[in-house]
C-alpha cells in the first residue's frame, strides 16, 4: 500500500533516498568496472551523492555548515581527480591500457 | 506541492537514469558524458535546495573543469570500446551488486523509517543571503580548515606535476 | 590615523612590494624594482615612526597598541588570533628593521644594478621585511614562529641567491638545515609552554607563569627556556649552531648587512627580551644562556683575528657581538641586551655596507691581503667605516661604547653575573679591538697591495647616502642610553632614556651590587684594554708588517687551531655527522639485518603460514578490497539502523 | 517563472525573443566582420548583393541551408550532431542571464474580464540571483561542444583541434574567473542588476572609512579595476577561440580544427556559438566595467524616465527600457568592433606562447589583482576613524 501523501510531500527523506541510489551506482562502478578512469568517475559519483545529502541536511537544519562541507568535498574531489588522472596517464604510458589490474602490482 | 513533487521526481528520474548509464555503457567516453549530465542534474537539485552558490560552483568545478579533464584524458588515450567492461567473477560480481544494493536499500529504509524526517516539509530555509553567509562562515569559523585545504591543493599540484613528468611522459625533457 | 590601520599598512607595504617584484621576477630593471622595494620599506618606516609618536603620547604604564585582525586558529582550547602588538620592545625592533632596512634597500639599488635578477632580489628582501615584522609584532608565540620560519626561508633564498655557484647554494642549504635543528627546539619549547600554561599569548604568559616557582633543572619553565634557547641559538648563531653564519656570507653583501647582522640574527635576543618574565623564573636556564653567550663571544672573536676574507671577519664579529647580547640576557640585563642589539644594528650594518662598497669598488675581491691603502680611493666609505670601527671597539662617545660597557658592568654586578663572565667579556673586547683594527689596517691604511688591473672607485650616491646616515647613527646612537654614573658628571645630567623606556615591560632583576667607583674603574679598564690592543694591531699590521707572521709562527699550533676555526666544522663532520652515519650503518647491519629482520622473517613466516587459510581474501585486486569495504559498511549500517 | 498565465506567457516570449535577438545579431556581425576586414586590408569586401552587400547575409543563409549534410562514416553520429548544439547553447544561456536594460513595469489592468498585474518584467532572458556564477558556469560548458565535435568526427585534425581548444579554455577560465573577483569584491554582489545599479552613479568610494564622491566621473568598474578589465578582455578572446587565440582552428596546421568535418547548417551553428561568445564577452565587459545599460549622468533610468513624464507608468518604463537598451547595444557594438579589429590586426600566438601567457602571466597577475583589491577594500572600508 503506497503512502501517496508521503510520496508527494518532498522532504529530506526523498533526497536522502536519491543520494543513496546514486551512491550505490558509484560503488558499483568502483567495484566492477575495469577501466581506472571509469572507476574514478564512480568515486566522483559517490562524492556527489554525498554532497547532495549534505545540502539536503543543511536545508533541513537551517544552517550552512553542510554547504561548507560540500565546498570542501568539491575541492578535495577535484584534487583527487587530478591525482587519479595523473596516475592513470602514468600507467597508460607504460601499458597502453588503463585496466585496474595494472595497478595491482605496486612496483614501477 | 504537486508541481514540486513532479519536478523532483523528474529530476530524480533523470539523475538515476544518467548515473545508471555512467556505469553501464561500455565506452568510457560516453560514461564521462553521462557523468557530466549527472553533475548538471545535481547542480539543479542543489539549486532546488536553495544552495545557488554551491550549484554554480558544481557546474564550474565539476562540469566545467574536472569532467573536461576526464574527457580530454580519455580522448588522449584513444581507447576503443572495451571488450570486457566489467571485471570477472560471477560470485564476487553478485556480491558486489548485492552490497551496493543493500547500501542503497538501507539508506532508503533509514530515510523511510524515520517518519518524522520524511514528513517534514521542504525544510527550514536559511535566512537571508545564502552566498554572503557562506562566505562569512568560510572565512571566520572555517578559516583554518580553508587554509589547510589550500596547502593540500598545493601539495596535490606539486605531486601531480611530479607524477606526470616522470620519465617517458609527454612532457619529459630528454 | 588609527593604530590598527598603521600596523596593517606597516605589514602590507613590504608584502605588496614583494608581490609586485615577485610577479615580474624576470625583469632586469634594477631601478624600478629597487624603487618599489625601497618605497615599500620607507612607507613601513614612516608607519613605525608614527606608531612611535603615538606610543610616546600614551601614559607610561599603558604604552601598548594592539590589534587583532581575526581569529586565525580555533581548535579546542588553542585559540590563536591573527594579532599584533606594538609596545616598548617591538617599537624599537620595528624602527630598527624598517629604518636600517630602508637604508639597506637603498644601498642595494646601487649594489645590485648589474645583477641579472634584481627584481627577484628585491622581492626576497621585501618578503624578508614582512616576515621579520610579523616576527617582532606577533602577539603570541605562534605568530612569532610564523615570522621566524618566514625569515628562515628568506635567509635561505638570499644566501643562495647566486645559486648557480654550488658552493653558495650549499651555504644556503647549510643555513637552512642548521636552523631547522634550532626550530625544532623552538617548537618543543612552545609545546612545553602551551602544555603547561595553556596559552601562547605573550601577555597571558607573563601573567600566568610567575605564579609557579621552580628551582630545579627539569621543571617545565627551565626546560622550555632551554629549548627556546636552542631555537634562538640556531637563528642567532650561538654555540653550537653558529656554523652557518660565516658561510652565509655567500649571499649578496646587503643581505649580510640586513639579515645576518642587523635584524634576523637578533631575533633570538628579541625572543628572550619578550619572554623576560618567563626567563627570570628559570635561573639555571639564564646561567646556561649567559655562559654560552660569553663563550661564543670569545671564540668568535679569536677566530676573527685569523681570517682574511673581509666579510668573514665581519661575520665572526657578528657572532661575537650576538654572544654579548646573550650574555646580557643571561645575566638579566634585558635593556642592555636590547640596547646593544640596536647599536650593533647601526654599526654592523654600516660596516657590512662599507665592506660591500669596498667589494664593489674592488670588483668582487674579498681578500684583505689584496687591499690596503684604500682610504684615498674611497673617502666616504673610509670615513664612515672609521665611525663603525670606533663604535665597535668601544671608544667613547661612540655608540658601541655605551652598550658594550653596560653589558660588561651588568655581567660584573648583577646577581646572575660573575667575575668570570666579566673577564671573558673584557678579553673579547680586547680581541675585538685587535681584529677590527687589523681589518682597518689591512683594508684602508698602509701601502696598497691592490693588483694593478683593478681601479677602485667610490660608490654611487645611492650607496653613499646609507653609509653616511648609518655612520652618523653609529656616533650618536648610543647617547640615548648613557649610564647613570656618566650621566651624573655630564652637563645637563642626561638620563638613561633607553633603560627607562624599557623598564615597564621587561622583568626586573634585583639591583646589582657595586659602587660607582668600581663602575668607573671597570669602564676605564676595558676602554684602556681596547685602546692597547687597537694600537697593538696598528703596530702589527701598519708599522711592522712582518711581525704578524713571526708571531703566528711563534704561537704555532695555537694559531693554526684558531685559524681553522677551532676545527668546529671538521669536528661536526668527523665526530657527529660521520659517526652518526657509521653508527646507523652498524645498527642497520647488526640490529636491523641480523636481529630485527630475522625476527620479522620468522614472524612473517608464521603469519604467512597462517595466512594460507585466509589467503583468498587478500588477492591483491583493488576491487575486491572495495567489496570488503562495502560489506563492512553494510554491516555497520545494519547495526546502526536496527538499534 | 510567474504567478499567472500572463506573466508566464510574457516571460516565455521574452526568453525566446532574446534568444532570437542573439541569433540575429550573428549574421550582422558576419557582415561587419567581412566588411571590416576588407576595410582594414584596404579592399572592398562583399558589396554586390544588395545595398552595401547586405543581402549577402540572406544568400549565406540559403547557402548554409542547402549544402550537403555530411556525417563521417567512422565517427559517432550522435555526438557529431550534438556538438554544434552544445557549442551554441552555453552562449545563449549566458546571454539570457545578462540584464539588457532597466525593468519594465506594467500597471494593473483588466483584460478578458479578469484583473491582471501589476507586474515587473526584467529586461533579460531570466533573472538569477547569482548571475555571475551562473554565467561563468555555463560558459565553462562551452568546451564540450568543441570536444564532442573533435571526438565525434573521427578525424585526427579535428581531435587535435578539440584537445587544444579545451586545454586553452580551461587554462583561460582561471584567469577569467579571477579577474572578475575584483569586480565582485568592489560592488559587493554576484548580481548583474546590482552591479549595473551601482555604476549608474557618480564615482564614490570609501577612503579610510569616509565616503568620498567625485562628481565628474561615473562610478564605472574600469576606473577601479583597469587590470581586471584588461585580463578579462584578453581571457574572453581565448574563451571565444578568436584570434590571436584561435589555435584550435589554426588552418595552417589543422585544416580547420575541430570543425573540419562540418558543413552546412551544423557549421553555421558553431559560427553562431563563436559570435555568441563574443557577444557575451562584450556584454560582460560593458556590464562589469562600463556601466552596463546606463550612462551617468545623462542616461540613467531616472533621467530618461523624466523625458516621458505625463505618460502612464507602463509606457514610461517601456520607453525608458528601450532607450537604455539602445545605450547598451551601442556600447556592446563598440566592443564587438574591437574584437573584429584585433582579429584582423594581431598575429596569432604559437601554442606554447599561448599556454605560457595563460598560466604564467595572466594567472599571476589576476591573483595579484585579487589580493590587492581585497586588501585595499579591507583597509578602505574599515571604519578606522571610529
Amino acid at each position: 500500500m503506497l503512502d501517496t501523501e508521503a510520496l508527494m510531500r518532498i522532504g529530506l527523506g526523498h533526497y536522502i533516498a536519491l543520494s543513496g541510489i546514486i551512491f550505490s551506482f558509484g560503488m558499483i562502478a568502483v567495484m566492477m568496472r575495469k577501466n581506472v578512469i571509469v572507476m574514478l568517475m564512480g568515486v566522483e559519483l559517490m562524492l556527489n551523492a554525498v554532497n547532495l545529502s549534505f545540502v539536503a541536511f543543511a536545508k533541513e537544519a537551517g544552517n550552512l555548515n553542510g554547504h561548507i562541507m560540500v565546498f570542501f568535498v568539491m575541492t578535495i574531489a577535484a584534487a583527487e581527480a587530478g591525482v587519479g588522472l595523473a596516475l592513470a596517464v602514468a600507467i597508460y604510458k607504460k601499458f597502453h591500457e588503463v585496466n585496474i589490474r595494472f595497478f595491482e602490482q605496486l612496483k614501477g | 506541492m504537486m508541481m514540486e513533487a513532479i519536478a523532483f521526481y523528474m529530476l530524480a528520474g533523470f539523475l538515476i537514469f544518467f548515473s545508471y548509464k555512467v556505469i553501464s555503457v561500455p565506452n568510457p567516453l560516453h560514461s564521462a558524458l553521462y557523468l557530466v549530465l549527472t553533475m548538471l542534474g545535481l547542480a539543479s537539485a542543489f539549486f532546488n535546495l536553495g544552495a545557488q552558490f554551491i550549484a554554480g560552483v558544481q557546474v564550474i568545478v565539476y562540469a566545467g573543469a574536472v569532467m573536461v579533464l576526464f574527457v580530454m584524458v580519455l580522448m588522449l588515450f584513444d581507447l576503443k570500446t572495451e571488450i570486457r567492461s566489467f571485471s570477472r567473477g560471477l560470485i564476487s560480481g553478485a556480491l558486489k551488486v548485492m552490497s551496493a544494493a543493500l547500501i542503497a536499500g538501507l539508506a532508503l529504509g533509514g530515510a523511510r523509517s524515520s517518519v518524522t524526517v520524511l514528513d517534514a516539509p521542504a525544510g527550514a530555509a536559511v535566512p537571508g543571503d545564502v552566498t554572503r553567509q557562506l562566505g562569512i562562515l568560510l572565512y571566520t569559523k572555517y578559516l583554518f580548515a580553508f587554509e589547510i585545504l589550500g596547502i593540500l591543493l598545493l601539495a596535490v599540484a606539486v605531486g601531480v606535476v611530479a607524477v606526470s613528468r616522470m620519465k617517458g611522459g609527454t612532457h619529459a625533457r630528454h | 590615523m588609527n593604530h590598527a590601520l598603521l600596523i596593517l599598512t606597516l605589514l602590507i607595504a613590504p608584502l605588496i612590494g614583494f608581490l609586485f617584484n615577485g610577479l615580474r621576477f624576470r625583469s632586469h630593471n634594477a631601478y624600478l624594482a629597487g624603487a618599489v622595494a625601497t618605497g615599500a620599506s620607507a612607507i613601513s618606516f614612516l608607519c613605525s615612526v608614527t606608531l612611535w609618536t603615538k606610543l610616546v603620547s600614551l601614559p607610561v604604564e599603558n604604552r601598548v597598541l594592539e590589534t587583532k585582525f581575526f581569529e586565525w586558529i580555533a581548535v579546542g582550547t588553542l585559540k590563536i588570533p591573527f594579532g599584533f602588538v606594538v609596545d616598548q620592545i617591538s617599537i624599537i625592533m620595528i624602527l630598527i628593521i624598517t629604518g636600517v632596512g630602508s637604508l639597506i634597500h637603498l644601498f642595494s639599488i646601487g649594489y645590485m644594478s648589474h645583477d641579472e635578477r634584481p627584481s627577484k632580489f628585491f622581492a626576497y628582501l621585501n618578503l624578508f621585511l614582512f616576515n621579520m615584522l610579523v616576527l617582532v609584532l606577533g602577539d603570541n608565540m605562534l605568530m612569532t614562529f610564523v615570522g621566524w620560519e618566514g625569515v628562515g626561508l628568506c635567509s635561505y633564498l638570499l644566501i643562495g641567491f647566486w645559486f648557480t655557484d654550488p658552493a653558495k647554494a650549499a651555504a644556503g642549504m647549510k643555513a637552512f638545515v642548521t636552523n631547522r635543528i634550532g626550530d625544532a627546539g623552538f617548537l618543543i619549547g612552545m609545546f612545553i609552554l602551551f602544555f603547561t600554561f595553556g596559552t601562547l599569548d605573550y601577555s597571558d604568559l607573563a601573567a600566568v607563569v610567575p605564579k609557579v616557582a621552580e628551582l630545579g633543572w627539569t621543571g617545565p619553565v627551565t626546560m622550555a627556556c632551554l629549548f627556546l634557547f636552542l631555537g634562538a641559538a640556531g637563528k642567532s648563531a650561538q654555540i653550537p649552531l653558529y656554523v652557518w653564519l660565516p658561510d652565509a656570507m655567500a649571499g649578496p653583501t646587503p643581505v649580510s648587512a640586513l639579515i645576518h647582522a642587523a635584524t634576523m640574527v637578533t631575533a633570538g635576543v628579541y625572543l628572550f627580551v619578550r619572554l623576560s618574565a618567563v626567563l627570570v623564573l628559570a635561573p639555571h636556564a639564564m646561567e646556561v644562556i649567559a655562559w654560552t653567550g660569553a663563550l661564543t663571544a670569545l671564540m668568535a672573536a679569536t677566530i676573527g683575528i685569523t681570517q682574511w676574507d673581509i666579510k668573514k671577519i665581519l661575520a665572526y664579529s657578528t657572532v661575537s657581538q650576538l654572544g654579548y647580547m646573550f650574555m646580557a640576557v643571561g645575566v638579566g640585563a634585558f635593556p642592555a641586551a636590547q640596547f646593544h642589539l640596536m647599536t650593533h644594528a647601526f654599526f654592523k650594518a654600516l660596516m657590512f655596507l662599507g665592506s660591500g662598497s669596498v667589494i664593489h669598488a674592488m670588483h668582487e675581491e674579498q681578500d684583505i691581503r689584496k687591499m690596503g691603502g684604500l682610504k684615498k680611493y674611497l673617502p666616504v666609505t673610509y670615513i664612515t667605516f672609521l665611525m663603525g670601527w670606533l663604535a665597535i671597539i668601544g671608544i667613547p662617545p661612540f655608540a658601541g661604547f655605551f652598550s658594550k660597557d653596560e653589558i660588561l658592568w651588568q655581567a660584573w654586578s648583577s646577581p646572575h653575573g660573575s667575575k668570570g663572565l666579566w673577564a671573558i667579556g673584557a678579553i673579547t673586547a680586547a680581541c675585538t679591538a685587535f681584529y677590527m683594527t687589523r681589518l682597518m689596517a689591512l683594508t684602508f691604511w698602509g701601502k696598497s697591495r691592490v693588483s694593478p688591473d683593478v681601479h677602485p672607485h667610490e660608490s654611487p650616491p645611492t650607496m653613499a647616502i646609507p653609509l653616511i646616515v648609518l655612520g652618523i647613527l653609529s656616533v650618536i646612537g648610543g647617547w640615548i642610553g648613557i649610564p647613570h654614573v656618566i650621566g651624573e658628571v655630564l652637563p645637563g645630567h642626561p638620563p638613561n632614556i633607553f633603560a627607562h623606556w624599557l623598564e615597564p615591560v621587561v622583568a626586573k632583576v634585583e639591583a646589582g651590587h657595586g659602587s660607582a667607583v668600581m663602575e668607573w674603574s671597570l669602564m676605564g679598564f676595558s676602554v684602556g684594554l681596547a685602546g692597547i690592543f687597537a694600537w697593538l694591531a696598528y703596530d702589527f699590521y701598519v708599522r711592522v708588517p712582518s711581525r704578524p707572521k713571526a708571531v703566528a709562527a711563534a704561537l704555532g699550533p695555537a694559531y693554526r687551531l684558531v685559524e681553522n676555526k677551532y676545527f668546529v666544522d671538521e669536528f661536526y663532520f668527523g665526530k657527529i655527522i660521520n659517526p652518526l652515519v657509521e653508527a646507523s650503518k652498524a645498527i642497520w647491519l647488526y640490529i636491523d639485518v641480523n636481529f630485527i629482520d630475522k625476527a620479522t622473517y620468522f614472524a612473517g613466516d608464521l603469519v604467512s603460514g597462517l595466512a594460507q587459510l585466509v589467503k583468498t581474501i587478500q588477492n591483491g585486486k583493488t576491487q575486491s578490497y572495495a567489496l570488503y569495504m562495502a560489506l563492512g559498511v553494510v554491516i555497520i549500517m545494519t547495526v546502526v539502523l536496527s538499534s | 517563472m510567474g504567478i499567472d498565465v500572463f506573466e508566464i506567457g510574457v516571460n516565455f516570449v521574452k526568453m525566446i525573443a532574446i534568444f532570437l535577438m542573439m541569433v540575429q545579431i550573428v549574421p550582422l556581425l558576419v557582415w561587419v566582420e567581412r566588411r571590416g576586414s576588407a576595410y582594414i586590408q584596404n579592399r572592398l569586401g562583399p558589396n554586390r548583393v544588395g545595398p552595401l552587400g547586405l543581402m549577402q547575409l540572406a544568400a549565406d543563409a540559403v547557402k548554409f541551408l542547402t549544402k550537403e549534410e555530411f556525417v563521417p562514416k567512422r565517427g559517432y553520429p550522435f555526438l557529431f550532431y550534438a556538438a554544434p548544439v552544445v557549442a551554441m547553447v552555453p552562449a545563449a544561456l549566458a546571454f539570457g542571464a545578462i540584464p539588457l536594460s532597466s525593468p519594465v513595469m506594467v500597471e494593473a489592468f483588466e483584460w478578458m474580464g479578469q484583473h491582471w498585474g501589476p507586474y515587473s518584467f526584467k529586461f533579460q532572458g531570466y533573472e538569477i540571483g547569482i548571475g555571475i556564477v551562473f554565467v561563468l558556469g555555463v560558459s565553462s560548458l562551452a568546451a564540450y561542444g568543441v570536444l564532442l565535435a573533435g571526438y565525434g568526427s573521427a578525424n585526427k585534425y579535428a581531435l587535435y583541434g578539440a584537445l587544444r581548444a579545451s586545454a586553452q579554455t580551461i587554462s583561460y577560465e582561471l584567469a577569467m574567473g579571477l579577474s572578475i573577483v575584483g569586480v565582485i569584491l568592489l560592488f559587493n554582489s554576484f548580481n548583474f542588476a546590482e552591479i549595473v545599479g551601482a555604476q549608474s552613479a557618480p564615482m564614490n568610494f570609501m577612503l579610510f572609512g569616509k565616503k568620498v564622491e567625485l562628481a565628474f566621473l561615473p562610478n564605472w568598474g574600469i576606473f577601479y579595476q583597469p587590470l581586471g578589465a584588461v585580463l578579462l578582455f584578453s581571457a574572453m578572446f581565448a574563451e571565444a577561440n578568436r584570434l590571436p587565440f584561435d589555435l584550435p582552428e589554426a588552418e595552417g596546421e589543422l585544416v580547420a580544427g575541430y570543425h573540419t568535418e562540418y558543413s552546412g547548417f551544423k557549421f553555421n551553428m558553431f559560427f553562431i556559438g563563436e559570435y555568441g561568445h563574443m557577444l557575451v564577452a562584450s556584454a560582460l565587459m560593458v556590464t562589469f566595467f562600463f556601466g552596463g545599460y546606463t550612462l551617468w549622468p545623462w542616461l540613467t533610468p531616472e533621467t530618461v524616465a523624466k523625458w516621458f513624464t505625463g505618460m502612464s507608468l507602463t509606457q514610461t518604463s517601456l520607453l525608458t527600457a528601450l532607450v537604455l537598451h539602445g545605450v547598451f547595444l551601442a556600447k556592446v557594438v563598440l566592443f564587438l568592433w574591437i574584437f573584429i579589429w584585433v582579429r584582423w590586426t594581431l598575429p596569432r600566438f604559437r601554442y606554447d606562447q599561448l599556454m605560457d601567457l595563460g598560466w604564467r602571466t595572466m594567472l599571476p597577475w589576476a591573483l595579484f589583482n585579487t589580493i590587492l583589491t581585497a586588501v585595499v577594500i579591507l583597509i578602505m572600508r574599515h571604519p578606522w576613524g571610529a
